[in-house]
Protein backbone atom coordinates (compact mmCIF):
# COMPACT_ATOMS: atom_id res chain seq x y z
CA UNK A 1 0.00 0.00 0.00
CA UNK A 2 1.17 3.56 -0.72
CA UNK A 3 -0.44 7.24 -0.86
CA UNK A 4 0.18 9.64 -3.45
CA UNK A 5 -0.36 12.96 -2.05
CA UNK A 6 -0.61 16.34 -4.09
CA UNK A 7 -2.20 19.48 -4.92
CA UNK A 8 -4.58 20.60 -7.03
CA UNK A 9 -5.52 23.91 -7.18
CA UNK A 10 -6.00 24.91 -3.29
CA UNK A 11 -7.20 21.07 -2.65
CA UNK A 12 -5.20 18.39 -1.57
CA UNK A 13 -5.66 15.13 -3.28
CA UNK A 14 -4.67 12.10 -1.86
CA UNK A 15 -4.28 8.93 -3.78
CA UNK A 16 -4.61 5.75 -1.88
CA UNK A 17 -3.24 2.37 -3.18
CA UNK A 18 -3.51 -1.06 -2.02
CA UNK A 19 -5.38 -1.67 1.21
CA UNK A 20 -6.55 0.76 3.69
CA UNK A 21 -6.83 -1.24 7.25
CA UNK A 22 -4.91 -1.30 10.53
CA UNK A 23 -1.18 -1.51 9.36
CA UNK A 24 -0.84 1.44 7.28
CA UNK A 25 -3.99 3.77 8.26
CA UNK A 26 -1.41 5.89 10.88
CA UNK A 27 0.65 6.87 7.71
CA UNK A 28 -2.33 8.45 5.78
CA UNK A 29 -3.44 9.78 9.20
CA UNK A 30 -0.42 11.65 9.98
CA UNK A 31 0.23 12.79 5.86
CA UNK A 32 -3.01 14.84 6.14
CA UNK A 33 -2.58 15.89 9.65
CA UNK A 34 0.52 17.36 9.01
CA UNK A 35 -1.08 18.97 5.31
CA UNK A 36 -4.07 20.49 7.99
CA UNK A 37 -1.28 21.87 9.94
CA UNK A 38 0.15 23.59 7.20
CA UNK A 39 -2.95 25.72 6.86
CA UNK A 40 -4.74 23.34 3.93
CA UNK A 41 -8.02 22.78 4.53
CA UNK A 42 -9.84 21.40 1.34
CA UNK A 43 -9.44 17.74 0.88
CA UNK A 44 -10.11 14.99 -1.44
CA UNK A 45 -9.63 11.36 -0.80
CA UNK A 46 -9.57 9.31 -4.22
CA UNK A 47 -10.48 5.86 -3.58
CA UNK A 48 -10.25 4.48 -7.74
CA UNK A 49 -6.79 2.19 -6.62
CA UNK A 50 -8.12 1.42 -3.14
CA UNK A 51 -8.33 -2.48 -2.42
CA UNK A 52 -10.52 -3.11 0.27
CA UNK A 53 -10.68 -0.95 3.93
CA UNK A 54 -11.23 -2.56 7.02
CA UNK A 55 -12.89 -0.80 10.52
CA UNK A 56 -9.70 0.96 11.26
CA UNK A 57 -9.53 2.40 7.92
CA UNK A 58 -13.08 3.51 8.30
CA UNK A 59 -12.05 5.19 11.79
CA UNK A 60 -9.10 7.07 10.22
CA UNK A 61 -11.36 8.31 7.72
CA UNK A 62 -14.10 9.47 10.29
CA UNK A 63 -11.15 11.49 12.75
CA UNK A 64 -9.75 13.13 10.13
CA UNK A 65 -13.18 14.36 8.80
CA UNK A 66 -13.90 15.39 12.23
CA UNK A 67 -10.24 17.56 12.82
CA UNK A 68 -10.71 19.11 9.08
CA UNK A 69 -14.42 19.65 10.15
CA UNK A 70 -12.87 21.42 13.56
CA UNK A 71 -10.29 23.56 11.66
CA UNK A 72 -13.26 24.71 9.13
CA UNK A 73 -12.40 22.55 5.87
CA UNK A 74 -13.79 19.90 4.60
CA UNK A 75 -13.62 16.28 3.48
CA UNK A 76 -14.72 14.85 0.53
CA UNK A 77 -14.52 11.18 -1.18
CA UNK A 78 -14.46 10.10 -4.72
CA UNK A 79 -14.40 6.68 -6.71
CA UNK A 80 -15.81 4.17 -4.59
CA UNK A 81 -16.28 1.21 -6.19
CA UNK A 82 -19.18 -0.93 -5.46
CA UNK A 83 -17.73 -2.85 -2.69
CA UNK A 84 -16.62 -0.16 -1.01
CA UNK A 85 -19.79 1.54 -1.17
CA UNK A 86 -21.41 -1.22 0.31
CA UNK A 87 -19.00 -0.73 3.52
CA UNK A 88 -20.17 2.82 3.81
CA UNK A 89 -23.61 2.11 3.41
CA UNK A 90 -23.26 -0.92 6.16
CA UNK A 91 -21.50 1.33 8.65
CA UNK A 92 -23.74 4.09 7.47
CA UNK A 93 -20.60 6.28 7.14
CA UNK A 94 -22.50 7.15 3.60
CA UNK A 95 -24.37 9.79 5.36
CA UNK A 96 -21.10 11.01 6.72
CA UNK A 97 -19.43 11.78 4.09
CA UNK A 98 -19.48 14.06 1.02
CA UNK A 99 -19.15 11.03 -1.54
CA UNK A 100 -18.42 11.68 -5.29
CA UNK A 101 -18.71 9.49 -8.11
CA UNK A 102 -15.69 10.94 -10.09
CA UNK A 103 -12.52 12.97 -8.96
CA UNK A 104 -13.51 15.70 -11.56
CA UNK A 105 -17.23 15.84 -9.61
CA UNK A 106 -15.64 16.15 -6.24
CA UNK A 107 -12.90 18.79 -7.05
CA UNK A 108 -15.77 20.94 -8.91
CA UNK A 109 -18.39 21.05 -6.08
CA UNK A 110 -15.71 21.87 -2.93
CA UNK B 1 -3.18 -24.05 -19.30
CA UNK B 2 -5.68 -22.80 -21.77
CA UNK B 3 -8.56 -25.70 -22.45
CA UNK B 4 -8.31 -26.77 -18.70
CA UNK B 5 -10.00 -23.73 -17.88
CA UNK B 6 -13.23 -25.31 -19.02
CA UNK B 7 -15.44 -25.61 -15.92
CA UNK B 8 -17.13 -28.95 -17.14
CA UNK B 9 -13.39 -30.79 -15.78
CA UNK B 10 -13.26 -29.31 -12.40
CA UNK B 11 -13.54 -32.05 -9.54
CA UNK B 12 -16.45 -33.18 -8.21
CA UNK B 13 -15.22 -32.24 -4.92
CA UNK B 14 -12.18 -30.01 -3.80
CA UNK B 15 -11.52 -29.43 -0.11
CA UNK B 16 -8.64 -26.92 0.60
CA UNK B 17 -7.67 -26.86 4.45
CA UNK B 18 -5.05 -24.18 5.32
CA UNK B 19 -3.31 -22.99 8.44
CA UNK B 20 -1.50 -20.20 8.60
CA UNK B 21 0.63 -18.99 11.99
CA UNK B 22 1.61 -15.74 12.49
CA UNK B 23 3.64 -13.48 14.50
CA UNK B 24 1.38 -10.84 16.57
CA UNK B 25 2.35 -7.92 14.16
CA UNK B 26 -0.56 -6.42 12.34
CA UNK B 27 1.83 -5.95 9.19
CA UNK B 28 1.02 -9.84 8.13
CA UNK B 29 -2.65 -9.30 7.99
CA UNK B 30 -2.74 -8.46 4.18
CA UNK B 31 -0.41 -11.23 3.07
CA UNK B 32 -2.25 -13.82 5.24
CA UNK B 33 -5.92 -11.91 3.80
CA UNK B 34 -3.82 -12.61 -0.02
CA UNK B 35 -3.48 -16.08 0.63
CA UNK B 36 -7.03 -16.65 2.09
CA UNK B 37 -8.40 -14.59 -1.31
CA UNK B 38 -6.43 -16.84 -3.59
CA UNK B 39 -7.74 -19.98 -2.16
CA UNK B 40 -11.39 -18.74 -2.74
CA UNK B 41 -10.47 -17.11 -6.34
CA UNK B 42 -9.43 -21.43 -6.78
CA UNK B 43 -13.36 -22.05 -6.63
CA UNK B 44 -14.41 -18.64 -8.55
CA UNK B 45 -16.15 -17.34 -5.79
CA UNK B 46 -18.22 -14.66 -6.81
CA UNK B 47 -16.23 -11.34 -6.81
CA UNK B 48 -18.44 -9.49 -3.86
CA UNK B 49 -16.96 -11.89 -1.39
CA UNK B 50 -13.54 -12.33 -2.63
CA UNK B 51 -13.08 -8.37 -3.09
CA UNK B 52 -15.08 -7.15 0.14
CA UNK B 53 -16.92 -10.07 2.48
CA UNK B 54 -13.96 -12.12 2.94
CA UNK B 55 -10.64 -9.49 3.39
CA UNK B 56 -12.96 -7.36 5.33
CA UNK B 57 -13.90 -9.93 8.07
CA UNK B 58 -11.00 -11.56 8.07
CA UNK B 59 -8.36 -8.30 8.21
CA UNK B 60 -11.01 -7.50 11.39
CA UNK B 61 -10.56 -10.97 13.42
CA UNK B 62 -7.14 -10.56 12.60
CA UNK B 63 -6.46 -7.84 13.91
CA UNK B 64 -8.75 -8.05 16.79
CA UNK B 65 -6.72 -11.69 17.70
CA UNK B 66 -3.14 -9.48 17.77
CA UNK B 67 -4.38 -6.44 19.33
CA UNK B 68 -6.77 -7.29 21.54
CA UNK B 69 -5.79 -11.07 22.45
CA UNK B 70 -2.46 -10.87 21.92
CA UNK B 71 -2.44 -7.52 23.70
CA UNK B 72 0.26 -7.62 20.90
CA UNK B 73 2.47 -9.28 22.50
CA UNK B 74 5.45 -9.70 20.25
CA UNK B 75 5.84 -13.61 21.22
CA UNK B 76 2.59 -14.35 21.26
CA UNK B 77 0.91 -16.53 18.05
CA UNK B 78 -2.23 -15.87 15.92
CA UNK B 79 -3.11 -18.84 14.00
CA UNK B 80 -5.48 -18.95 11.06
CA UNK B 81 -7.44 -22.07 9.92
CA UNK B 82 -9.08 -22.10 6.71
CA UNK B 83 -11.45 -24.86 5.11
CA UNK B 84 -13.19 -23.74 1.77
CA UNK B 85 -15.15 -25.91 -0.51
CA UNK B 86 -17.26 -24.81 -3.29
CA UNK B 87 -19.63 -24.21 -1.52
CA UNK B 88 -18.64 -22.39 1.94
CA UNK B 89 -15.60 -20.74 3.62
CA UNK B 90 -14.71 -21.46 7.21
CA UNK B 91 -12.25 -19.32 8.96
CA UNK B 92 -10.95 -20.21 12.53
CA UNK B 93 -8.72 -17.70 13.98
CA UNK B 94 -6.99 -18.38 16.99
CA UNK B 95 -5.18 -15.88 19.98
CA UNK B 96 -3.48 -16.23 23.18
CA UNK B 97 -6.00 -14.24 24.98
CA UNK B 98 -8.76 -14.82 27.98
CA UNK B 99 -11.36 -14.67 25.60
CA UNK B 100 -14.43 -12.09 25.40
CA UNK B 101 -18.59 -12.07 25.21
CA UNK B 102 -19.03 -11.66 21.98
CA UNK B 103 -22.57 -10.27 22.65
CA UNK B 104 -21.45 -7.88 24.81
CA UNK B 105 -18.65 -6.51 22.98
CA UNK B 106 -20.99 -5.91 20.08
CA UNK B 107 -22.01 -2.24 19.55
CA UNK B 108 -23.91 -1.45 16.79
CA UNK B 109 -21.76 1.31 15.14
CA UNK B 110 -24.86 3.14 13.03
CA UNK B 111 -26.84 4.41 16.12
CA UNK B 112 -26.32 8.32 15.65
CA UNK B 113 -24.58 8.33 19.16
CA UNK B 114 -21.65 5.89 17.71
CA UNK B 115 -21.48 6.90 13.98
CA UNK B 116 -18.58 9.34 14.87
CA UNK B 117 -16.89 7.19 16.90
CA UNK B 118 -13.67 5.86 15.69
CA UNK B 119 -13.45 2.44 17.32
CA UNK B 120 -16.55 -0.71 17.13
CA UNK B 121 -16.71 -1.02 14.14
CA UNK B 122 -14.83 -4.61 13.62
CA UNK B 123 -17.17 -7.16 14.99
CA UNK B 124 -19.86 -5.41 13.48
CA UNK B 125 -18.87 -5.51 10.28
CA UNK B 126 -17.83 -9.32 10.58
CA UNK B 127 -21.25 -10.13 11.57
CA UNK B 128 -22.63 -7.61 8.50
CA UNK B 129 -20.13 -9.92 5.94
CA UNK B 130 -19.76 -13.41 7.90
CA UNK B 131 -23.31 -15.91 7.71
CA UNK B 132 -22.27 -16.75 11.16
CA UNK B 133 -19.93 -16.01 13.73
CA UNK B 134 -19.25 -18.34 16.87
CA UNK B 135 -16.66 -17.41 19.51
CA UNK B 136 -15.36 -20.10 21.83
CA UNK B 137 -12.53 -21.49 23.53
CA UNK B 138 -9.78 -24.37 22.64
CA UNK B 139 -6.74 -24.07 24.15
CA UNK B 140 -6.65 -20.39 23.23
CA UNK B 141 -9.78 -17.97 21.93
CA UNK B 142 -10.83 -18.98 18.61
CA UNK B 143 -13.05 -17.07 16.37
CA UNK B 144 -14.92 -18.96 13.75
CA UNK B 145 -16.80 -17.25 10.96
CA UNK B 146 -18.76 -19.02 8.31
CA UNK B 147 -19.37 -17.91 4.69
CA UNK B 148 -21.73 -19.65 2.48
CA UNK B 149 -20.64 -19.21 -1.17
CA UNK B 150 -24.32 -17.14 -3.07
CA UNK B 151 -24.13 -16.63 -6.50
CA UNK C 1 -2.08 -6.05 -2.88
CA UNK C 2 1.06 -4.84 -4.06
CA UNK C 3 2.71 -3.97 -0.75
CA UNK C 4 2.14 -6.97 0.42
CA UNK C 5 4.84 -9.03 -1.32
CA UNK C 6 7.61 -7.79 0.64
CA UNK C 7 8.48 -11.79 1.65
CA UNK C 8 9.32 -10.13 5.06
CA UNK C 9 5.91 -10.35 6.05
CA UNK C 10 4.96 -14.16 4.78
CA UNK C 11 3.84 -15.87 7.79
CA UNK C 12 6.21 -18.30 9.56
CA UNK C 13 4.00 -20.99 8.98
CA UNK C 14 1.11 -22.41 6.43
CA UNK C 15 0.67 -25.21 6.10
CA UNK C 16 -1.69 -26.25 3.17
CA UNK C 17 -3.83 -29.52 2.68
CA UNK C 18 -6.05 -30.35 -0.30
CA UNK C 19 -8.09 -33.11 -0.72
CA UNK C 20 -9.42 -33.36 -4.55
CA UNK C 21 -12.03 -36.29 -5.84
CA UNK C 22 -12.52 -36.98 -9.50
CA UNK C 23 -14.17 -39.62 -11.91
CA UNK C 24 -12.33 -41.71 -13.34
CA UNK C 25 -11.69 -39.81 -16.31
CA UNK C 26 -8.48 -38.55 -18.09
CA UNK C 27 -9.54 -35.43 -19.04
CA UNK C 28 -9.74 -34.15 -15.40
CA UNK C 29 -6.31 -34.84 -14.60
CA UNK C 30 -4.92 -31.01 -16.33
CA UNK C 31 -7.46 -28.74 -13.80
CA UNK C 32 -5.80 -30.98 -11.11
CA UNK C 33 -2.12 -30.16 -11.50
CA UNK C 34 -3.26 -26.69 -12.22
CA UNK C 35 -5.05 -26.92 -8.63
CA UNK C 36 -1.79 -28.37 -7.11
CA UNK C 37 0.82 -25.98 -9.38
CA UNK C 38 -1.36 -22.77 -8.10
CA UNK C 39 -0.39 -23.93 -4.81
CA UNK C 40 3.04 -24.49 -4.63
CA UNK C 41 3.42 -21.19 -6.35
CA UNK C 42 1.99 -19.54 -3.65
CA UNK C 43 4.84 -20.85 -1.81
CA UNK C 44 7.25 -19.57 -4.71
CA UNK C 45 8.61 -23.28 -5.00
CA UNK C 46 11.09 -22.89 -7.52
CA UNK C 47 9.64 -22.73 -11.33
CA UNK C 48 11.81 -26.32 -12.35
CA UNK C 49 9.72 -28.22 -9.93
CA UNK C 50 6.61 -26.03 -10.74
CA UNK C 51 6.70 -27.02 -14.30
CA UNK C 52 8.42 -30.40 -14.74
CA UNK C 53 8.63 -32.47 -11.06
CA UNK C 54 5.18 -31.75 -10.06
CA UNK C 55 2.84 -31.59 -12.88
CA UNK C 56 4.65 -34.31 -14.88
CA UNK C 57 5.02 -36.66 -11.39
CA UNK C 58 1.35 -35.87 -10.60
CA UNK C 59 -0.26 -36.68 -14.17
CA UNK C 60 1.22 -39.93 -14.01
CA UNK C 61 0.26 -41.23 -10.71
CA UNK C 62 -3.44 -39.64 -11.62
CA UNK C 63 -3.24 -41.53 -15.06
CA UNK C 64 -1.78 -44.52 -13.88
CA UNK C 65 -4.89 -44.73 -11.11
CA UNK C 66 -7.68 -43.35 -14.02
CA UNK C 67 -6.54 -46.09 -15.97
CA UNK C 68 -4.90 -48.75 -14.21
CA UNK C 69 -5.96 -49.07 -10.86
CA UNK C 70 -9.69 -47.46 -11.58
CA UNK C 71 -9.46 -49.37 -15.26
CA UNK C 72 -11.31 -46.59 -16.30
CA UNK C 73 -14.72 -47.67 -14.52
CA UNK C 74 -16.52 -44.41 -14.94
CA UNK C 75 -18.05 -45.07 -11.54
CA UNK C 76 -14.86 -45.36 -9.44
CA UNK C 77 -13.51 -42.38 -7.92
CA UNK C 78 -10.04 -41.13 -7.90
CA UNK C 79 -8.61 -39.18 -4.34
CA UNK C 80 -5.73 -36.56 -4.77
CA UNK C 81 -4.31 -35.88 -1.18
CA UNK C 82 -2.18 -32.84 -0.99
CA UNK C 83 -0.03 -31.43 1.48
CA UNK C 84 2.44 -28.79 1.01
CA UNK C 85 4.40 -26.52 3.06
CA UNK C 86 7.38 -24.23 2.41
CA UNK C 87 9.65 -27.08 2.59
CA UNK C 88 8.16 -30.18 0.87
CA UNK C 89 5.46 -31.49 -1.36
CA UNK C 90 3.58 -34.52 -0.23
CA UNK C 91 1.28 -35.94 -3.16
CA UNK C 92 -0.94 -38.70 -2.64
CA UNK C 93 -3.31 -40.67 -5.17
CA UNK C 94 -6.12 -43.26 -4.28
CA UNK C 95 -7.75 -45.58 -6.68
CA UNK C 96 -10.40 -48.55 -6.18
CA UNK C 97 -7.67 -50.87 -7.61
CA UNK C 98 -6.20 -54.01 -6.07
CA UNK C 99 -2.71 -52.22 -6.18
CA UNK C 100 0.30 -53.36 -7.83
CA UNK C 101 4.11 -54.28 -6.60
CA UNK C 102 6.05 -50.75 -7.42
CA UNK C 103 9.53 -52.86 -7.85
CA UNK C 104 8.08 -55.63 -9.81
CA UNK C 105 6.24 -52.65 -12.66
CA UNK C 106 8.66 -49.98 -12.65
CA UNK C 107 11.06 -50.70 -15.76
CA UNK C 108 13.72 -48.82 -17.21
CA UNK C 109 12.54 -47.04 -20.36
CA UNK C 110 16.41 -45.85 -21.08
CA UNK C 111 17.41 -49.57 -21.37
CA UNK C 112 18.33 -50.43 -25.37
CA UNK C 113 15.36 -52.41 -25.76
CA UNK C 114 12.71 -50.57 -23.85
CA UNK C 115 13.89 -46.83 -25.62
CA UNK C 116 10.97 -47.06 -28.65
CA UNK C 117 8.68 -48.71 -26.78
CA UNK C 118 4.97 -46.50 -26.03
CA UNK C 119 4.62 -47.78 -22.72
CA UNK C 120 6.21 -47.98 -19.61
CA UNK C 121 8.05 -44.76 -18.41
CA UNK C 122 5.30 -43.50 -15.78
CA UNK C 123 6.96 -45.22 -12.94
CA UNK C 124 10.49 -44.55 -13.86
CA UNK C 125 9.23 -40.76 -14.53
CA UNK C 126 7.76 -40.96 -10.49
CA UNK C 127 11.14 -42.04 -9.32
CA UNK C 128 13.05 -39.77 -11.14
CA UNK C 129 10.91 -36.30 -10.31
CA UNK C 130 10.27 -37.10 -6.52
CA UNK C 131 12.63 -37.31 -3.71
CA UNK C 132 10.63 -40.52 -2.62
CA UNK C 133 7.97 -43.07 -3.73
CA UNK C 134 5.69 -45.01 -1.44
CA UNK C 135 3.00 -47.47 -1.94
CA UNK C 136 0.31 -49.29 0.28
CA UNK C 137 -2.80 -49.88 1.24
CA UNK C 138 -5.48 -48.10 2.74
CA UNK C 139 -9.11 -48.80 1.47
CA UNK C 140 -7.91 -49.14 -2.04
CA UNK C 141 -4.72 -48.39 -3.52
CA UNK C 142 -1.98 -45.60 -2.35
CA UNK C 143 0.83 -44.15 -4.14
CA UNK C 144 2.24 -41.18 -1.92
CA UNK C 145 5.06 -38.55 -3.20
CA UNK C 146 7.23 -36.21 -1.57
CA UNK C 147 9.37 -34.01 -3.16
CA UNK C 148 12.14 -31.72 -1.06
CA UNK C 149 11.87 -27.68 -2.04
CA UNK C 150 15.48 -27.29 -3.61
CA UNK C 151 16.08 -23.60 -3.99
CA UNK D 1 -4.52 -27.72 -25.57
CA UNK D 2 -4.75 -27.44 -29.01
CA UNK D 3 -2.81 -28.40 -31.89
CA UNK D 4 -2.39 -26.17 -35.00
CA UNK D 5 -0.97 -27.51 -38.28
CA UNK D 6 0.69 -25.76 -41.00
CA UNK D 7 2.70 -26.66 -44.24
CA UNK D 8 6.33 -24.97 -44.71
CA UNK D 9 7.55 -26.06 -48.16
CA UNK D 10 6.86 -29.89 -48.21
CA UNK D 11 7.27 -29.97 -44.34
CA UNK D 12 4.57 -30.51 -41.71
CA UNK D 13 4.73 -27.90 -38.88
CA UNK D 14 2.88 -29.15 -36.01
CA UNK D 15 2.69 -26.58 -32.53
CA UNK D 16 1.75 -27.91 -29.40
CA UNK D 17 0.39 -25.41 -27.34
CA UNK D 18 -0.36 -26.26 -23.82
CA UNK D 19 -0.37 -29.73 -22.20
CA UNK D 20 0.26 -32.90 -24.50
CA UNK D 21 -0.48 -35.86 -22.29
CA UNK D 22 -3.11 -38.51 -21.55
CA UNK D 23 -6.19 -36.46 -22.29
CA UNK D 24 -4.74 -35.17 -25.64
CA UNK D 25 -2.60 -37.16 -27.10
CA UNK D 26 -4.68 -39.24 -29.55
CA UNK D 27 -5.70 -36.39 -31.05
CA UNK D 28 -2.03 -35.45 -31.95
CA UNK D 29 -0.84 -38.74 -33.20
CA UNK D 30 -4.58 -38.76 -35.75
CA UNK D 31 -3.82 -35.48 -37.02
CA UNK D 32 0.45 -36.42 -37.95
CA UNK D 33 -0.69 -39.99 -38.98
CA UNK D 34 -3.71 -38.14 -41.33
CA UNK D 35 -1.10 -36.43 -42.91
CA UNK D 36 1.38 -39.02 -43.07
CA UNK D 37 -1.50 -41.44 -45.62
CA UNK D 38 -1.79 -38.57 -47.46
CA UNK D 39 1.61 -38.54 -48.18
CA UNK D 40 3.69 -36.26 -46.26
CA UNK D 41 7.01 -37.40 -45.11
CA UNK D 42 8.64 -34.72 -43.51
CA UNK D 43 7.38 -33.44 -39.40
CA UNK D 44 8.27 -30.58 -37.36
CA UNK D 45 6.83 -30.67 -34.02
CA UNK D 46 7.66 -27.53 -32.41
CA UNK D 47 7.18 -27.28 -28.46
CA UNK D 48 7.73 -23.19 -28.05
CA UNK D 49 4.30 -23.53 -26.63
CA UNK D 50 3.81 -26.74 -24.63
CA UNK D 51 3.65 -26.49 -20.75
CA UNK D 52 4.66 -30.02 -20.14
CA UNK D 53 4.75 -33.43 -21.72
CA UNK D 54 3.53 -37.04 -19.35
CA UNK D 55 4.67 -40.48 -20.48
CA UNK D 56 2.09 -41.29 -22.66
CA UNK D 57 2.88 -38.18 -24.13
CA UNK D 58 6.10 -39.41 -24.71
CA UNK D 59 4.85 -42.51 -26.04
CA UNK D 60 3.09 -40.90 -29.33
CA UNK D 61 6.22 -38.79 -30.19
CA UNK D 62 8.14 -42.12 -29.82
CA UNK D 63 5.21 -44.31 -32.04
CA UNK D 64 4.98 -41.33 -34.51
CA UNK D 65 8.41 -41.53 -35.09
CA UNK D 66 8.58 -44.67 -35.97
CA UNK D 67 5.71 -45.12 -38.14
CA UNK D 68 6.56 -41.92 -39.91
CA UNK D 69 10.22 -43.37 -40.17
CA UNK D 70 8.55 -47.16 -41.63
CA UNK D 71 7.52 -44.71 -44.45
CA UNK D 72 10.39 -43.36 -45.34
CA UNK D 73 9.95 -40.12 -43.70
CA UNK D 74 11.33 -37.95 -40.52
CA UNK D 75 10.14 -36.24 -37.62
CA UNK D 76 11.77 -33.46 -35.98
CA UNK D 77 10.92 -31.86 -32.53
CA UNK D 78 12.17 -28.38 -31.87
CA UNK D 79 12.02 -25.41 -29.69
CA UNK D 80 12.00 -27.80 -26.07
CA UNK D 81 12.40 -24.88 -22.87
CA UNK D 82 15.10 -26.61 -20.37
CA UNK D 83 11.99 -28.67 -18.39
CA UNK D 84 11.57 -30.24 -21.50
CA UNK D 85 14.79 -31.47 -22.35
CA UNK D 86 15.68 -32.90 -19.32
CA UNK D 87 12.41 -34.63 -19.81
CA UNK D 88 14.20 -35.79 -22.58
CA UNK D 89 16.98 -36.90 -21.19
CA UNK D 90 15.78 -38.57 -18.18
CA UNK D 91 14.26 -40.85 -20.30
CA UNK D 92 16.78 -41.17 -22.86
CA UNK D 93 15.13 -39.78 -25.91
CA UNK D 94 17.56 -37.00 -27.07
CA UNK D 95 18.97 -40.07 -27.98
CA UNK D 96 16.17 -41.33 -29.79
CA UNK D 97 14.90 -37.59 -31.45
CA UNK D 98 16.38 -35.54 -33.59
CA UNK D 99 16.02 -32.24 -31.56
CA UNK D 100 16.61 -28.37 -33.01
CA UNK D 101 16.64 -25.69 -30.60
CA UNK D 102 14.89 -23.32 -33.63
CA UNK D 103 12.36 -23.71 -35.63
CA UNK D 104 14.55 -22.37 -38.35
CA UNK D 105 17.49 -24.53 -37.69
CA UNK D 106 15.07 -27.66 -37.84
CA UNK D 107 13.41 -26.49 -41.11
CA UNK D 108 16.94 -25.56 -43.01
CA UNK D 109 18.70 -29.08 -41.97
CA UNK D 110 15.33 -31.16 -43.03
N1 LIG E 1 -9.85 -11.55 19.96
C1 LIG E 1 -10.30 -10.76 20.95
N2 LIG E 1 -9.84 -10.91 22.20
C2 LIG E 1 -10.27 -10.13 23.21
N3 LIG E 1 -11.20 -9.17 23.05
C3 LIG E 1 -11.71 -8.96 21.83
C4 LIG E 1 -11.30 -9.74 20.71
N4 LIG E 1 -11.99 -9.33 19.63
C5 LIG E 1 -12.77 -8.34 20.04
N5 LIG E 1 -12.62 -8.10 21.36
C6 LIG E 1 -13.32 -7.08 22.17
O1 LIG E 1 -14.42 -6.59 21.44
C7 LIG E 1 -14.33 -5.17 21.36
C8 LIG E 1 -14.99 -4.68 20.09
O2 LIG E 1 -14.22 -5.07 18.98
P1 LIG E 1 -14.45 -4.36 17.60
O3 LIG E 1 -15.88 -4.37 17.28
O4 LIG E 1 -13.54 -5.04 16.62
O5 LIG E 1 -14.00 -2.87 17.81
P2 LIG E 1 -12.60 -2.25 18.20
O6 LIG E 1 -11.58 -3.34 18.04
O7 LIG E 1 -12.44 -1.16 17.22
O8 LIG E 1 -12.77 -1.80 19.60
C9 LIG E 1 -12.86 -4.87 21.48
O9 LIG E 1 -12.63 -3.57 21.90
C10 LIG E 1 -12.42 -5.91 22.48
O10 LIG E 1 -12.72 -5.51 23.79
N1 LIG F 1 -2.46 -47.33 -9.72
C1 LIG F 1 -2.11 -48.51 -10.28
N2 LIG F 1 -2.90 -49.61 -10.12
C2 LIG F 1 -2.54 -50.79 -10.67
N3 LIG F 1 -1.44 -50.98 -11.41
C3 LIG F 1 -0.63 -49.93 -11.60
C4 LIG F 1 -0.92 -48.65 -11.06
N4 LIG F 1 0.09 -47.82 -11.41
C5 LIG F 1 0.95 -48.54 -12.15
N5 LIG F 1 0.52 -49.81 -12.28
C6 LIG F 1 1.21 -50.91 -13.01
O1 LIG F 1 2.52 -50.52 -13.32
C7 LIG F 1 2.76 -50.64 -14.70
C8 LIG F 1 3.79 -49.64 -15.16
O2 LIG F 1 3.24 -48.33 -15.08
P1 LIG F 1 3.94 -47.13 -15.85
O3 LIG F 1 5.38 -47.15 -15.55
O4 LIG F 1 3.17 -45.91 -15.52
O5 LIG F 1 3.78 -47.49 -17.38
P2 LIG F 1 2.47 -47.67 -18.26
O6 LIG F 1 1.33 -47.14 -17.46
O7 LIG F 1 2.78 -46.87 -19.45
O8 LIG F 1 2.39 -49.14 -18.52
C9 LIG F 1 1.40 -50.48 -15.33
O9 LIG F 1 1.34 -51.04 -16.61
C10 LIG F 1 0.53 -51.20 -14.32
O10 LIG F 1 0.56 -52.60 -14.53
Amino acid sequence: MSFAIKKQGDIVVVDVEGQLIVGNRQELKQRVLDELEKGERKFLIDFSQTGYIDSSGLGVLVSLSKKIREQGGELRLANLNDDLKTLFELTKLDTLFQISDTRERALETF
Amino acid sequence: MGASNSPSFFPDRVHIALEIEIPSDVRYIERVVEIVAMQCAQFAYPARQRCLNIPVALSEALSNAILRGNGERVGARVQVKVDVTRERLILEVLDEGLGFDFEDCLTDPTEPGNLEREDGRGLFLMTQLMDRIERFSNQGNVVRMTLTRND
